[in-house]
């Protein structure tokens, strides 16, 4: 373990442990083929089991019985990330937390997808302001596929969440670019909505 | 060829291989390996024989099996005395276990 | 029966690269699997013969029993990540003549034996185990016990020898 | 740090478990040492969830800090709310209406009961079994059901605020109320069933991970886990707040100190939680359900502190007060802090499953020790 | 719990204790100061003292009064309520003070705790070294009321 | 050890888990027990009290209740609200302040009902609504008021 | 009537007639290959189904019912996105062993098919020491696994390799007593011969006792040989994430997969030949009519029933039981398993010899 | 079928595993970097070395098992033959289970069979 996380988050932003780079070879798919893969990936989401805080209860229980995700196929819950497909972040991020989170990232095999799940992990949350450990959205770590606002989201917001996510791997659509600006501060609104 | 030498041959080749892999390695796991590659070309040997020669005996057979037991009562006991001799000099090398001490 | 020659060959090509490979690789796992690798075509050998007995027992107690000894005591007593050392060259190359030159020696030898008898009756599972309780002179009742007490006493020796290992360390 | 206990001698082997690993309930990150599969010692490092919830804190007002206590130990919200909500009153003198008193109090051991039940899921789960996880959770579900009618939220409630809580009663409540407590009574008996009894549990679970009395006191360890140890220490009983000296309940406590002692004194509390339940469910008086309050709290200069027992143990929250509408200073004694500090002995000796199962009968919310 | 509840005579124990002890009443529990030094000499008494025998620790913390820092003990014991306060100031710049751990076991996580928030250095801690924080962090001490976090606080 | 013993710990152990095993097969025949709602496809049972996202209820003019006085974004914790006013000249030639943007941050919000006890005019309320996940956070962003839309009459 | 059993018999008739000896022969094994691989897929797809509906109903939920008509595709969805889902190796891995294992693993299933008796004559290699064969062949399972372990360059990999080797070893010893138990009442290892002892009745009606404590040392020996819950320490998910298997990713994952379903299949399957008469139909002594009935139900149907009830147990156990620790679970075996079934085959042999079987 | 269609189970083993194994290059462009090649160990970086000695204590049980495997085997062509052999076969089985009784009552009481 190197010295000082918290330097990730100070200062000018310095690139995470391992850059992406893309490897060669692959990537044939093409017409019909494509599709169904696309079907095979969005109704096979397996979860890595990830939860760190409040949200994980909430996850549980869209696991459990009365939500019962394996209705869609995402319960083989997996502990280790090589063989999870999506990683749902359940919870708040902090400081110390986001190498972990980055490194459990980047274990997992292609392809593989993200699921903010609430407040805190998409933004921050609760702990936005004051607080000199969290994150301010789990995006500044990793790219995130969905966002699932709620603290906690219900269990049928998760599955909404995961339903999102099927949609979009079924459309084909790449994920958004991570957002470069950290510390986007909330106060600056977009246009589209300012209008 | 001939089945027989053929399967001969190769029961030679597998006890040589286990020869040179005993004199070639110092390690006493390694010498194990080679032992037991030894022990399977005489095995092969005496079945081939069996097989081959006499079809209506047994005798090669069960020496055969017998040997396979035998095998496997040495290997247990050569690991137990390695074990055993690794946890009082530290090593499995013999040229390191040249004095037992304990 | 479709059963070539060359499968023979085959295997017992796969037995001797499996050997040689386990004598002279360094990294001593593998030579634990190319082991297992000889082992397993010397059992297919004798499937091929049509010796499935001796075959199952070849499996059942090379394969599933002594390399998977050899592999929990490599863990015990090697770093496996580290590589064996290497044989001096002089010792490696006079070891792999002298081998060699014994082997074709032998192979010379073994070259002017009478022909097989390939058509044979098989023994059956009950001709061995008669075989094996029966108590007259070819019968094998005796060395059949014999092997049990010495196993008996191998398993002894072994508890012995662990157990008091097993002391040592614990302190 | 991690050099000096990392030692490549033979049979020593250092292993993370966690922050992310099923068995730690979330960021809990240990570094074992193990000699063969036998632990020789557990070192916790935590702060994989430090919200830095106490510098928070201090800037948020009196109303407002409530909020984030649900967020420490999210499964027992109400309670650390309630905790909160007691010290702000009591620094203001407030008289909570009994009605208030009563609603905590069932809502408190609602919350216990799902508490509890998630936790013999999870604990089930630890050492093995999956299928008790789901029928927990169908329990809780109706308790959350339940919650969620009255209080708006399944899980972080916000519920209690100063002066009594936030919203009255459902017209619903009572009814569901009296209608789950035979249910949950019938499915205690088939927990019994699937573990309690189970020979396998009992082996996983008996002589694992003792701690004795005066260990348990010396660790500071509270809750199930003390009481286990044959230690009384229920809050509820030592220092009774709100209503809790009317009710009749008894505080379990077994001796054995092991993994199944905690087992059953968690189970056992079900049941006197149930009574508690059942005994408030029909007496719940007419009144107001919150005291008239300033709409700005500020409290006096001082330093206040109320303790109550949460579903893990003693919860205190401890305000160090300047006068202003924020506090000065805010520490929460967590329980679940004291209890980790006694894995280590606990541990000690043990194999690895062991761990999971001792981890599991502790009953570690994570977020509720880092804060 | 059955065990009647004795009260504790707390001027009386004050007047025992083997060190000057200030106390305060009129707090809602009986509040100990007491000089730092002075402190390990107090606990054993306290945890040992036979009217006393306060072996249960429950609450361990600090307060950073910007001019200097009190450490705070909450005692009670494991059958009566004796809730006790000890206080103990300590110097804001070098805070320095012995360590409980040997007394009470549960102040070994607490004191870590406040020595990564507060700086407090506990001597005679068997293992003193960050708990919660990454590391890295030591010398900043968050808890303390002039610490500063531009880039990871945003101050609402 | 004695043989008794040791035939009646098997039996005693196999009668445990047979125990087990017919309480899982009587789930695994009665599928009436079978609690699972199927969320698309039915809709979810939601408590009236609820609480999803805070939303600005307008009437059919589009009026709201908002007088843009701030008391909820300074109720609320971890600043959510953001209240933007301007100022409107009545009939009277007066000028008033007045709601220019409500602007919720759904991303931020904790449901927490805080900033609903605070409001004095009742103009904001908690929805059920609780499908808000999206494939980019900006989203999340909410102006409650309409556009176009005043203050209702009467509200003070 | 068809059978199985015809339509092989006619398939290879016009192999024959079509391509000549040589070539049907060829034909046959191609034919042979094509079946095993096909018939692996097919397993997997539908034991993990059943799996999941298994343990859906246990749970008092669903299970997967949203892709395909009542879920049905779910396996198939999962058996693609598996496939199409990067295979990584790790760098400190041991790159040769790391891809052998999984291979190793799937051959030595595909290996334990041989045996089987799907139906009346349907069979691969009837070869006489069929049982011994079996426990043969399962032994070399525990080396994929040590393999698998080890080259991952991982510690929950290697210790929970290390768990499962002592394990499947030790539990062989209780599969193998048990297996003899039911070859001393038959007199035979062949499995056909096996099937043909029970033509009066299945050994777990005629064999007493012994047949029946069989019985459940084998299902739990099989249970622990294929590292199932509670025995399924390996990969003890909450201690050791995922056991050996940590590394493993992708379609070498599925394959570690798709083995341990195999092998309960194939563990079911000799279970059903020992002791519930394989295809043999349910005849109760000279109820005649009652038998002809029994008879007119395909041999296959007769097998795959008995296999799969056979599964269920398995199954039910796993999503009932705790997980027994590493050391309970050694004990168990050498403890009581192991000398129970001495004892009981002692017993078993008195049985045979004084002919008190029915 | 005789043996040859054990090399036909091989065959299609390998071909159906490593085709299995393989067909995912095609349909999947990863991404490489450091992390990703390092051993997962709950997502901090591992301690120390992996390829290190340990102490196993279940070494033992496969000495035992080894030995205890062998006379299984045995036992297989004896178990085809007892019902026919009759009491000889019951004896000499007697004799033969035990003399391993012996052997397993010998390591329990050294507590050969305890886990350490
Ligand atoms: S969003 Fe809310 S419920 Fe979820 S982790 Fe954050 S605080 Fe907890
Ligand atoms: S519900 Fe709470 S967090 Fe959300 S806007 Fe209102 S006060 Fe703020
Ligand atoms: S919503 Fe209510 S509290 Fe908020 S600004 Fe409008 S009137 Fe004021």
């Amino acid at each position: 373990m190197s010295a000082g996380h918290e330097q990730k988050f100070s200062g000018q932003p310095e690139p995470f442990p391992g850059q992406v780079v893309p490897a060669p070879g692959g990537g044939i798919l093409t017409g019909a083929l494509d599709e169904v893969i696309a079907w095979a990936r969005s109704n096979s989401l397996w979860p890595l089991v990830f939860g760190t805080s409040c949200c994980a209860i909430e996850m549980m229980s869209t696991a459990s019985a009365k939500y019962d995700w394996s209705r869609f196929g995402f319960e083989v819950a997996r502990a280790t990330p090589r063989q999870a497909d999506v990683i749902i972040i359940a919870g708040t991020i902090v400081n110390k937390m986001a190498p972990v989170l980055r490194r459990l990232y980047d274990q997992m095999a292609d392809p593989k997808y993200v699921i903010a799940m609430g407040a805190c992990a998409t933004s921050g949350g609760p702990f936005f302001y004051n607080t000199y450990s969290v994150v301010k959205g789990a995006d500044h770590v990793i790219p995130v596929d969905v966002y699932v606002a709620g603290c906690p989201p219900r269990p049928e917001a998760l599955l909404h969440g995961l339903i999102t996510l099927q949609k979009k791997i079924q459309a084909g659509q790449k994920r958004e670019k991570i957002i470069i600006d950290r510390y986007w501060k909330p106060e600056a609104v977009p246009e589209t909505l300012s209008s | 060829m001939d089945v027989l030498n053929f399967l001969l041959i190769t029961a030679s080749g597998l006890f040589f291989i286990g020869v040179y892999g005993f004199l070639t390695r110092r390690n006493l796991l390694t010498m194990l390996i080679s032992a037991e590659l030894m022990l399977n070309g005489a095995a092969l040997n005496l079945v081939a024989f069996n097989r081959y020669r006499w079809p209506e005996e047994l005798d090669g057979l069960f020496l055969a099996v017998f040997i396979v037991a035998i095998a496997a009562a040495e290997a247990a006991l050569l690991i137990a005395i390695v074990l055993r001799l690794y946890r009082n000099t530290r090593s499995v090398d013999v040229s390191d276990i040249t004095e037992l001490k304990h | 029966m479709l059963q070539p020659d060359w499968i023979l060959y085959i295997l017992a090509l796969m037995a001797l690269a499996g050997g040689v490979m386990a004598v002279t690789t360094r990294r001593i796992f593998r030579a634990a699997v190319y082991l297992l690798f000889s082992l397993t075509a010397l059992a297919g050998i004798y499937f091929w013969m049509h010796y499935e007995f001796m075959a199952a027992v070849q499996i059942i107690i090379y394969v599933g029993g002594i390399v998977v000894l050899i592999i929990f005591s490599l863990f015990l007593t090697h770093q496996t990540g580290q590589p064996l050392p290497e044989p001096a060259p002089l010792q490696r190359w006079g070891a792999a003549v002298l081998a060699a030159a014994a082997w074709v020696g032998m192979a010379v030898l073994l070259l002017d034996l009478p022909p097989a008898l390939r058509e044979a009756a098989m023994p059956t599972m009950s001709d061995i185990g008669s075989a094996l309780l029966s108590v007259n002179e070819t019968g094998m009742a005796l060395p059949f016990e014999v092997i049990t007490l010495l196993l008996l006493a191998a398993m002894v020796g072994c508890i012995v020898l662990a157990l008091k290992d097993r002391t040592a360390l614990n302190t | 740090m991690l050099q000096e206990i990392t030692s490549t001698d033979t049979g020593c082997l250092t292993i993370n478990v966690g922050p992310q690993h099923p068995s730690t309930h979330g960021v809990l990150h240990l570094v074992i040492t193990l000699s063969g599969e036998t632990i020789l010692r557990v070192d916790p490092h935590l702060g994989y969830i430090h919200r830095s919830i106490e510098k928070m804190c201090e800037s948020l007002s009196y109303r407002q800090f409530i909020y984030v206590t649900s967020r420490m130990d999210y499964l027992s919200s109400h309670i650390n709310n309630h905790g909160c909500a007691l010290c702000v009153e009591q620094a203001l003198q407030i008289e909570v209406p009994p009605r208030a008193q009563v609603i905590r109090v069932l809502m408190d051991e609602l919350t216990r009961m799902a508490s509890h039940v998630l936790w013999w899921g999870a604990m089930a789960m630890d050492v093995g079994a999956i299928t008790p996880f789901f029928h927990a959770f169908r329990e809780r579900e109706l308790i959350n059901e339940i919650m969620e009618e009255t209080c708006g939220a399944r899980l972080t409630m916000n519920y209690m605020v100063p002066g009594g809580v936030m919203f009255d009663l459902h017209p619903n409540f009572q009814k569901r109320v009296k209608d789950f407590i035979p249910f949950f009574k019938s499915k205690l008996d088939e927990y019994d069933e699937l573990l309690t009894h189970n020979i396998i549990f009992k082996q996983r679970t008996q002589h694992i991970g003792v701690l004795s009395r005066e260990d348990a006191i010396s660790y500071g360890v509270t809750g199930p886990t003390a009481r286990a140890s044959g230690w009384a220490c229920d809050v509820r009983k030592r220092v009774p707040y709100e209503c809790y000296d009317r009710l009749r309940f008894e505080e379990v406590v077994e001796q054995a100190g092991d993994c199944y002692a905690r087992y059953l004194v968690r189970m056992g509390e079900m049941r006197q939680s149930l009574s508690l339940v059942e005994q408030l469910i029909d007496n719940i008086p007419q009144g107001d359900f919150q005291a008239k309050t300033k709409a700005v709290l500020k409290l006096p200069k001082g330093e206040f502190y109320s303790r109550v027992e949460t579903a893990r143990g003693e919860f205190g929250v401890y305000i160090v007060s300047e006068g202003g509408t924020t506090p000065y200073r805010i520490k929460f004694r967590s329980p679940g802090f004291s209890n980790l500090s006694a894995l280590d002995h606990m541990a000690r000796g043990h194999k690895i499953g062991d761990l999971v199962a001792i981890m599991g009968s502790l009953d570690l919310v994570i977020p509720d020790i880092d804060r | 719990m059955n065990e009647p509840q004795t009260a504790v005579d707390w001027e009386a124990v004050v007047a025992h204790a083997p060190v000057p002890v200030q106390l305060i009443s009129g707090t809602p529990w009986p509040e100990l100061h007491v000089e730092a030094p002075n402190w390990p000499d107090l606990a054993q008494f306290l945890r040992t003292a036979p009217e006393l025998q306060l072996d249960y620790l429950f609450c361990l913390t600090c307060v950073d009064w910007k001019t200097h820092l009190t450490m705070v003990y909450h005692l009670n014991h494991s059958r009566q309520e004796r809730v006790v306060v000890v206080k103990s100031q300590l110097d804001r710049d070098q805070p320095q003070i012995a360590s409980v751990a040997g007394i009470w076991r549960t102040a070994e996580f607490h004191e870590r705790e406040v020595f990564e928030m507060f700086g407090v250095q506990f001597l005679g801690h068997p293992d003193l070294r960050l708990l919660i924080l990454p590391e890295g962090w030591e010398g900043r001490n968050p808890l303390r009321k002039d610490y500063e976090d531009p880039v990871n606080m945003i101050r609402l | 050890m004695t043989l008794r013993n040791y035939l009646r710990n098997i039996f005693q152990g196999l009668r445990s888990l047979w125990t087990g095993m017919r309480r899982t097969g009587y789930y695994f025949v009665h599928h009436k027990e079978i609690i699972t709602q199927q969320y698309p496809d039915e809709p979810p049972r939601l408590a009236e009290r609820f609480r999803g996202e805070v939303v600005m209820p307008h009437n059919e003019s589009n009026e709201h209740r908002c007088t843009g006085c701030t008391a909820c974004e300074l109720a609320c914790p971890n600043g959510t609200i953001k209240i933007i006013t301007k100022y409107e000249v009545t009939p009277e030639g007066k000028k008033k302040k007045a709601l220019d943007q409500f602007i919720y941050h759904l991303e931020l919000c904790t449901l927490c009902n805080l900033c609903i006890v605070a409001c004095p005019t009742d103009a904001i309320k908690m929805s059920q609504a609780f499908e808000h996940s999206v494939l980019d956070r900006r989203e999340l962003i909410k102006i409650l008021n309409k556009p176009g839309s005043r203050l209702m009459d009467g509200v003070e | 009537m068809w059978s199985i059993e015809q339509i092989i018999g006619a398939l290879n008739q016009w192999l024959q007639h079509t391509l000549g000896n040589v070539g049907a022969a060829i034909a046959a094994y191609i034919l042979l290959g094509i079946f095993v691989i096909l018939f692996f897929s097919v397993l997997g797809l539908v034991l993990v189904y059943m799996e999941r509906k298994v343990s859906a109903w246990m749970q008092v939920r669903l299970g997967p019912n949203r892709v395909g008509p009542k879920g049905l595709l779910q396996t198939l969805a999962d058996t693609l996105k598996l496939m199409s889902k990067e295979g990584l190796t790790p760098a400190g891995a041991d790159r040769f062993l790391f891809n052998l294992a999984p291979v190793l693993m799937i051959v030595v299933s595909m290996l334990l098919l041989a045996p089987v008796a799907f139906a009346r004559n349907v069979q691969i290699w009837d070869l006489n020491i069929g049982v011994l064969y079996v426990s043969a062949i399962s032994s070399v399972s525990v080396l994929a696994v040590l393999i698998a372990g080890w080259s991952s360059n991982n510690k929950y990999s290697l210790l929970g390799a290390m768990r499962s080797g002592a394990q499947i070893v030790s539990y062989e010893l209780s599969a193998g007593f048990a297996i003899l138990t039911v070859a001393v009442l038959s007199g035979s290892l062949q499995v056909s011969q096996i099937i043909e002892s029970q033509q009066t009745g299945w050994w777990i009606f005629r064999g007493h006792l012994p047949v029946w404590v069989a019985t459940v040392v084998y299902l739990i020996a099989v249970t622990a040989e294929t590292n199932r819950a509670p025995f399924d320490l390996a990969e003890a998910e909450s201690e050791l994430t995922a056991g050996f298997h940590t590394e493993y990713s992708g379609m070498k994952f599925a394959l570690f997969f798709l083995a341990e379903y195999a092998n309960v299949f194939i563990a079911s399957a000799i279970g059903a030949t020992l002791f519930l008469g394989g295809w043999m139909p349910l005849h109760i002594g000279n109820w005649e009519a009652f038998n002809r009935v029994m008879d007119w139900i395909p041999s296959s149907i007769w097998f795959l029933a008995k296999t799969f009830f056979l599964i269920f147990v398995i199954m039910w156990f796993r999503w009932t039981f705790p997980r027994l620790r590493i050391d309970q679970l050694l004990e168990l075996e050498w403890k009581y398993l192991l000398p129970i079934g001495l004892v009981n085959l002692i017993l078993a042999t008195a049985i045979a010899v004084l002919g008190w079987h029915f | 079928m005789g043996p040859a269609s054990l090399i036909v189970l091989i065959v299609s083993g390998v071909v159906f595993s490593t085709l299995a194994m393989w067909v995912a290059r095609f349909l999947v462009r990863p991404a490489w970097n450091k992390q990703k090649g390092e051993p997962y160990e709950c997502g901090v970086p591992t301690v120390g070395q992996t390829w290190i000695q340990y102490n196993v204590g279940y070494y033992l049980f496969a000495l035992m098992f080894l030995i205890f495997e062998v006379e299984l085997v045995f036992l297989f062509p004896w178990a085809v033959v007892a019902s026919q052999m009759g009491f000889v076969a019951l004896v000499e089985a007697i004799v033969f289970l035990f003399i391993l009784f012996l052997g397993f009552l010998y390591a329990h009481r050294q507590g050969a069979l305890k886990w350490m």
